[in-house]
């Protein structure tokens, strides 16, 4: 006999859905399909987000890009993520999330300062509400928890999303985040992607559990498991999380199966550790494929706009691609800026240092010249 | 930055810690105080005793059992605008936090531009002397003064304690702020204004032969030194850096330069300790000053001892005396050791 | 529609129970009651444990001990899950859990030294096959993870016996555990002790899981929750975890329910944080009356053989109290001697250091006798 | 310890380190390697390349993604008798660790009055210089070596970290083995015995007027400096420190009595760095022979800079040589720079 009231926070056993592989509506009496619009527009992030990825892919081959982990295949947990946020949220990203950042309206050259390596981050936080991407697994789900609990303390009907990988949820902070949340019963969403991957080492080595949405249960949160390929219900499951949240409900936790097509990163090689027939399996399912079948079947979507959606993705593309062929204009003074709020003395001075070390070069440099 | 101070009294260093808690909650809306046990129980040092009931739980409040989430979250709610100060039960227990510390707290401020800032108080009760067992009674400091970003301050007297931890929780700047829990029970007139500003160092006793340099604990046992030596002739000047990081090199290299002598104490092992930076760097600054090497008197390069044993690890004046001694007087004329 | 094959982890609605508070028979058809001989070694641990515990009590008033953490009321737990192991099991315990090491034979100066403070832990390890007591919480959870998965790689059949609180389970190396454990299906048993209270900080604060052993099934493992008062049944589910470790099968979280009925050390001030009636209301519930009334029932128990068990349980006190009232040898020596295997040149040289002033100041000690 | 050596050849420091590993695992069915990404990948470095097909993933295998719990793990594993060498990716990540090591790793054996040895090995690419983003080039020796109980050390070249490494496996200690992750692929021909014992150090350039002290990463760049210095009839003597904890008092104080003069390097930032023990201790020991304060070229007292900044913050041969300039030699007959 199984824990009655509690049972409610299982996950169901096989993922929700709302559109198949196959572009065919899948049966899910419990869930609305969001409206055409949000459709339409789901597509149209998607096609844009994938467009910044291959560009972004394109500018490491160029040398434009010290590295990038490319997120191609997990378009539709990103783009379904913000698309169900109010701009008043907060989305806590990892290094992955580039195509969620764009999505969210962030330049995207700023969304790939911290990759080219001019500095660490290169969008102010506050304008588009969206932490620095976190590098350090799991630990930007603390601060989520933090900065929505702050918000709910003050009045605010703000909601924070944190975005962390299957790997991630093997780290403790993931473990204090979610208990945290739960208790204090803050207003955040949690979307773990699993994308079957941590670097090399398969979700089996990762965890024992049937799913990851499991653990939501052991914290006393709703444990939700979704077709992480399928952007309409990546959008409803966040949307209805969202609204929990809001509406002071508490936290979500939420996984969204599916797969990382590229290497980890540029640097990466996956042909170590995993099959391409296991690759060309999850490009059949494809999220923009099968939203874009949808909408057609529909009557949602004709070529006319399916070329509008193109030739935006292009034109951004186009846009990046230039401003990313700029060198960045750095300034060595920017090292000691922002050590501290309040400068300290011996930060002072050793600017100075470096400044005077500089200025001989440049003359000594002049001198060579002359 | 005075309010309650002008009924001024005479306060153990955990009131006055306690007090300059409830000041800056009455004062100020966005300053939250929460961890583990401050809530009711008021702090197993009874540091945060009567704030939940005074100031309600969503101002003071008890967390989950988690460092790492504490600090975690409280980098959150810092990015809200809030000013969380936040206690670690004992030094060795603020390591689970050790990468929320070093990894964000000291480094999203850089990190963006200066466009986040995160006016984050983690209160550490720190060092020994009280029988405490295993684990109670570490001496972290070495750790947080590595890591550009932090500020490290650490009162040495109940006065102090009180400004310090106003300062602090005052300053936009993350700080680990120290308290020597060996220290708590003893009393001092709570002055009407801080001694120095933030990040200065305070000279607590002026003297010509030889520099004392120490903070927290350490303070008073540097006095209780000065005092005898002067029974022995050596007169010594004790330095209370007050401010680990941001060093004041001004005060101290002023005093070195004077004295040509200094030792540096503190409890914590000496390899690789603070000692080490407060001696490297003033010998950098007054080495043609010099008269004899910089001393150092430190716990030894050994794990805290059990409760029956750290009186030999923790520095005592005799310990401090013997290292006066071996500065090198001879050229110039003491009297000798009774 | 919950997931199906990893329901039977849940744990049940009600907690496993096989005596219940008034001695009585619980209902319990699909577990055994342990055999008579158990039963009653169960009550006589539980009787000489209880007096260790008092008398440690006493050792603080008299200023022996600098400090102790009672486990009043949670006999049946550290009784029950040292019964349930063998010899060359592990057990990896907490500061709480000095009836648990007494039970296991180490002696009890021994187990106070850390306590009494003349070093930080008293026994030898791997003659009584427990680790020293942990007090960096939860962290003792890896470490019989890690020995465990080497017992096994080794092919001993060796089982690992982890104690922590409930407050512990908010720490992340408590999911860090559980996790690797379920993975690497090492053999652990989990027992965590809910005695209501992390110090002054009440499980509504610690969780919002329906109860811990919720958590479970977020690992891929069972979650067992028993009456931690009924030391039979604390027994009888150890065992059964232990066996399925043993047989390879992997670990299980048990989640025993208790209560801690001192203060959380005798430095510690309960009335600042709980009602009186709480402890009142568990006294009723205690763990000795029960089972001693289910044994006097069932013709178990004489009054004869409860005299052993009390003159067993007064001359082992009888025993600590005599040796705890002797001083302990200090040797400073020691502070350097095993700070590494291999001495290193700076520690020979502060040890030395040491001895002399030791010995100066002996000299002036006798000086003045002189 | 000769085993496989005797094929030696010109090998990668990723390579020497990898063949390490097989000896150590073919020498000793005790040993396991494990960590993230070690196993079929052969980790981001490629240092475990090849290992777990060669011995089974019983001995060699990807571990969950858990720092605390690698470690922590370990600590279980070697109560049980195995020598296990784990991996944090990168610098940063070995702070969820920092619990572990720091209250248990290191304290284990002390706690135990010696019965319990932990022959852990914690290997962790360390230091900048390969254009890594943030978190990825920290070096974090500060905080290991002013953890008794923990033996650190950093090797400077192919070979040597070939017998490094072995011998930290061969310690019954925990070793902290830092391995600087800009000089993975630089070649040196495997010598077929270690040039000094475990714990010492190792006059790599042999000089007469200033001693520059350095490891890991800044070996190389110490013996490019002394090469300039020649250059400007300046004589160093460059010291590869091998061993940070325990330290080499013998070799590095001979040096220093007989140059008179010391340089210590170091990318970590120089406030509490390590380089403010090295300098503190030398100057205790070497203080009357010393012409002129112990220099320090290091790190600034920043987080690690982005990439295309990261070549102002790392200690160059230019800065080397100015240091040197600083050391007043101008009461000495010295050809002036360039
Ligand atoms: C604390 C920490 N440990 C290790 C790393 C190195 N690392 C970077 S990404 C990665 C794998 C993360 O996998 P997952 O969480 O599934 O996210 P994904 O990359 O698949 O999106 C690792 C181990 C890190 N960044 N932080
Ligand atoms: C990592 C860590 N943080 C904080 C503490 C201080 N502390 C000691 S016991 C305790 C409460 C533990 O509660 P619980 O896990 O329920 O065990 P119990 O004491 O009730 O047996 C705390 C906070 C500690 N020992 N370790
Ligand atoms: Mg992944
Ligand atoms: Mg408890």
């Amino acid at each position: 006999m199984t824990a009655t009231n509690a049972a409610g926070l299982l996950p169901t056993a096989e993922p929700r859905a709302l559109i198949d592989a196959d572009g065919s509506a899948h049966p899910a009496p419990d869930t609305a399909m969001p409206g055409p619009g949000i459709l339409a527009d789901l597509l149209r992030r998607m096609v844009v987000g994938r467009r910044f990825d291959t560009q972004a892919t394109a500018l490491t081959k160029q040398g434009r890009l010290a590295v990038y982990p490319s997120a191609r295949g997990q378009e539709a947990c990103q783009v379904g993520a913000v698309a169900a946020m109010a701009d008043r949220d907060w989305l806590f990203p990892t290094y992955r999330d580039s195509m969620a950042m764009v999505s969210r309206g962030i330049n995207p050259v700023e969304v790939l300062t911290l990759l080219r390596g001019d500095w660490h981050c290169g969008y102010d936080p506050y304008l588009h509400r969206t932490a620095p991407q976190c590098t350090p697994l799991a630990t930007n789900t603390l601060h989520a928890v933090g900065l929505a609990h702050a918000a709910r303390l003050s009045g605010e009907d703000t909601v924070a999303v944190a975005m962390l990988g299957d790997g991630a949820t093997s780290e403790g902070d993931t473990h204090e985040a979610l208990n945290i949340a739960a208790v204090w019963q803050a207003p955040v969403v949690f979307l773990v992607q699993n994308n079957g991957y941590a670097i090399s080492v398969p979700l089996a080595k990762q965890t024992r559990a049937e799913t990851l949405a499991h653990k939501g249960i052991g914290y006393g949160m709703p444990g939700v498991l979704v077709d992480g390929n399928d952007a309409a219900m990546v959008y409803a499951a966040m949307s209805e999380a969202i609204e929990r949240a809001r509406a002071g409900n508490g936290p979500t936790l939420i996984e969204a199966l599916t797969y990382r097509i590229e290497a980890h990163t540029n640097a990466d090689d996956a042909t170590r550790y995993r099959e391409d027939s296991e690759v060309t399996a999850w490009l059949a399912r494809d999220p923009i494929d099968r939203l874009q079948k949808y909408l057609q079947d529909n009557g949602i979507l004709d070529s006319t706009l399916l070329a509008e959606m193109t030739d935006e993705a292009e034109g951004k593309a186009a846009r990046l691609r230039e401003a990313m062929n700029a060198d960045p204009t750095l300034d060595a003074d920017e090292l000691f800026s922002y050590v501290y709020a309040e400068a300290t003395p011996a930060l002072l001075e050793q600017r100075r240092m470096l400044a005077e070390e500089l200025a001989a070069h440049d003359a000594s440099d002049d001198e060579r010249q002359a | 930055m005075t309010a309650t101070v002008a009924q001024a009294s005479e306060l153990t260093m955990a009131g006055a810690l306690n007090r300059a808690l409830a000041d800056e909650l009455a004062g100020n809306d966005r300053v939250v105080v929460y961890g583990e046990d401050v809530g009711p129980l008021g702090g197993v040092f009874r540091v945060t005793d009567g704030l939940a009931s005074r100031f309600g739980d969503g101002r003071v409040f008890d967390s989950p059992l988690a460092e790492a989430g504490i600090v975690g979250t409280a980098i959150g709610m810092a990015m809200h605008g809030m000013r969380p100060v936040v206690e670690m039960q004992f030094d060795a227990f603020s390591y689970p936090a050790f990468e929320q510390i070093t990894s964000h707290l000291a480094k999203l401020h850089n990190r963006t531009r200066g466009r986040i800032t995160l006016p984050v108080v983690i209160r550490i009760p720190f060092g020994g002397g009280i029988g405490g067992v295993e684990h109670h009674c570490d001496s972290s400091e070495a750790y947080w003064v590595h890591t550009p970003g932090l500020k490290v301050v650490a009162p040495g007297t109940a006065s102090d304690a009180y400004w310090l931890l106003r300062q602090a929780i005052a300053s936009d700047d993350p700080v680990i702020f120290l308290e020597p829990k060996r220290r708590y029970w003893a009393k001092e007139e709570l002055s009407d204004a801080p001694v120095a500003e933030f990040g200065q160092a305070f000279v607590r006793r002026t003297g010509t032969d030889v520099t004392l340099i120490g903070y927290g604990s350490m303070v008073t046992t540097l006095l209780e030194t000065a005092e005898a030596a002067a029974q022995e002739g050596i007169s010594a000047e004790v330095i209370d850096l007050r401010s680990l990081s941001p060093f004041d090199d001004l005060t101290t290299v002023a005093s070195v330069r004077k004295t040509g002598r200094a030792v540096v104490v503190h409890e914590a092992s000496g390899f690789a300790g603070f000692g080490a930076e407060i001696a490297a760097r003033l010998t950098e600054r007054c080495f043609h000053q010099l008269h004899a090497p910089i001393g150092r008197v430190t716990g030894f390069d050994i794990p805290y001892p059990p409760p029956m044993l750290e009186e030999h690890h923790l520095p005592s004046v005799d310990r401090i005396l013997d290292a006066i001694d071996r500065l090198q007087f001879d050229d110039e004329p003491v009297m000798p050791r009774g």
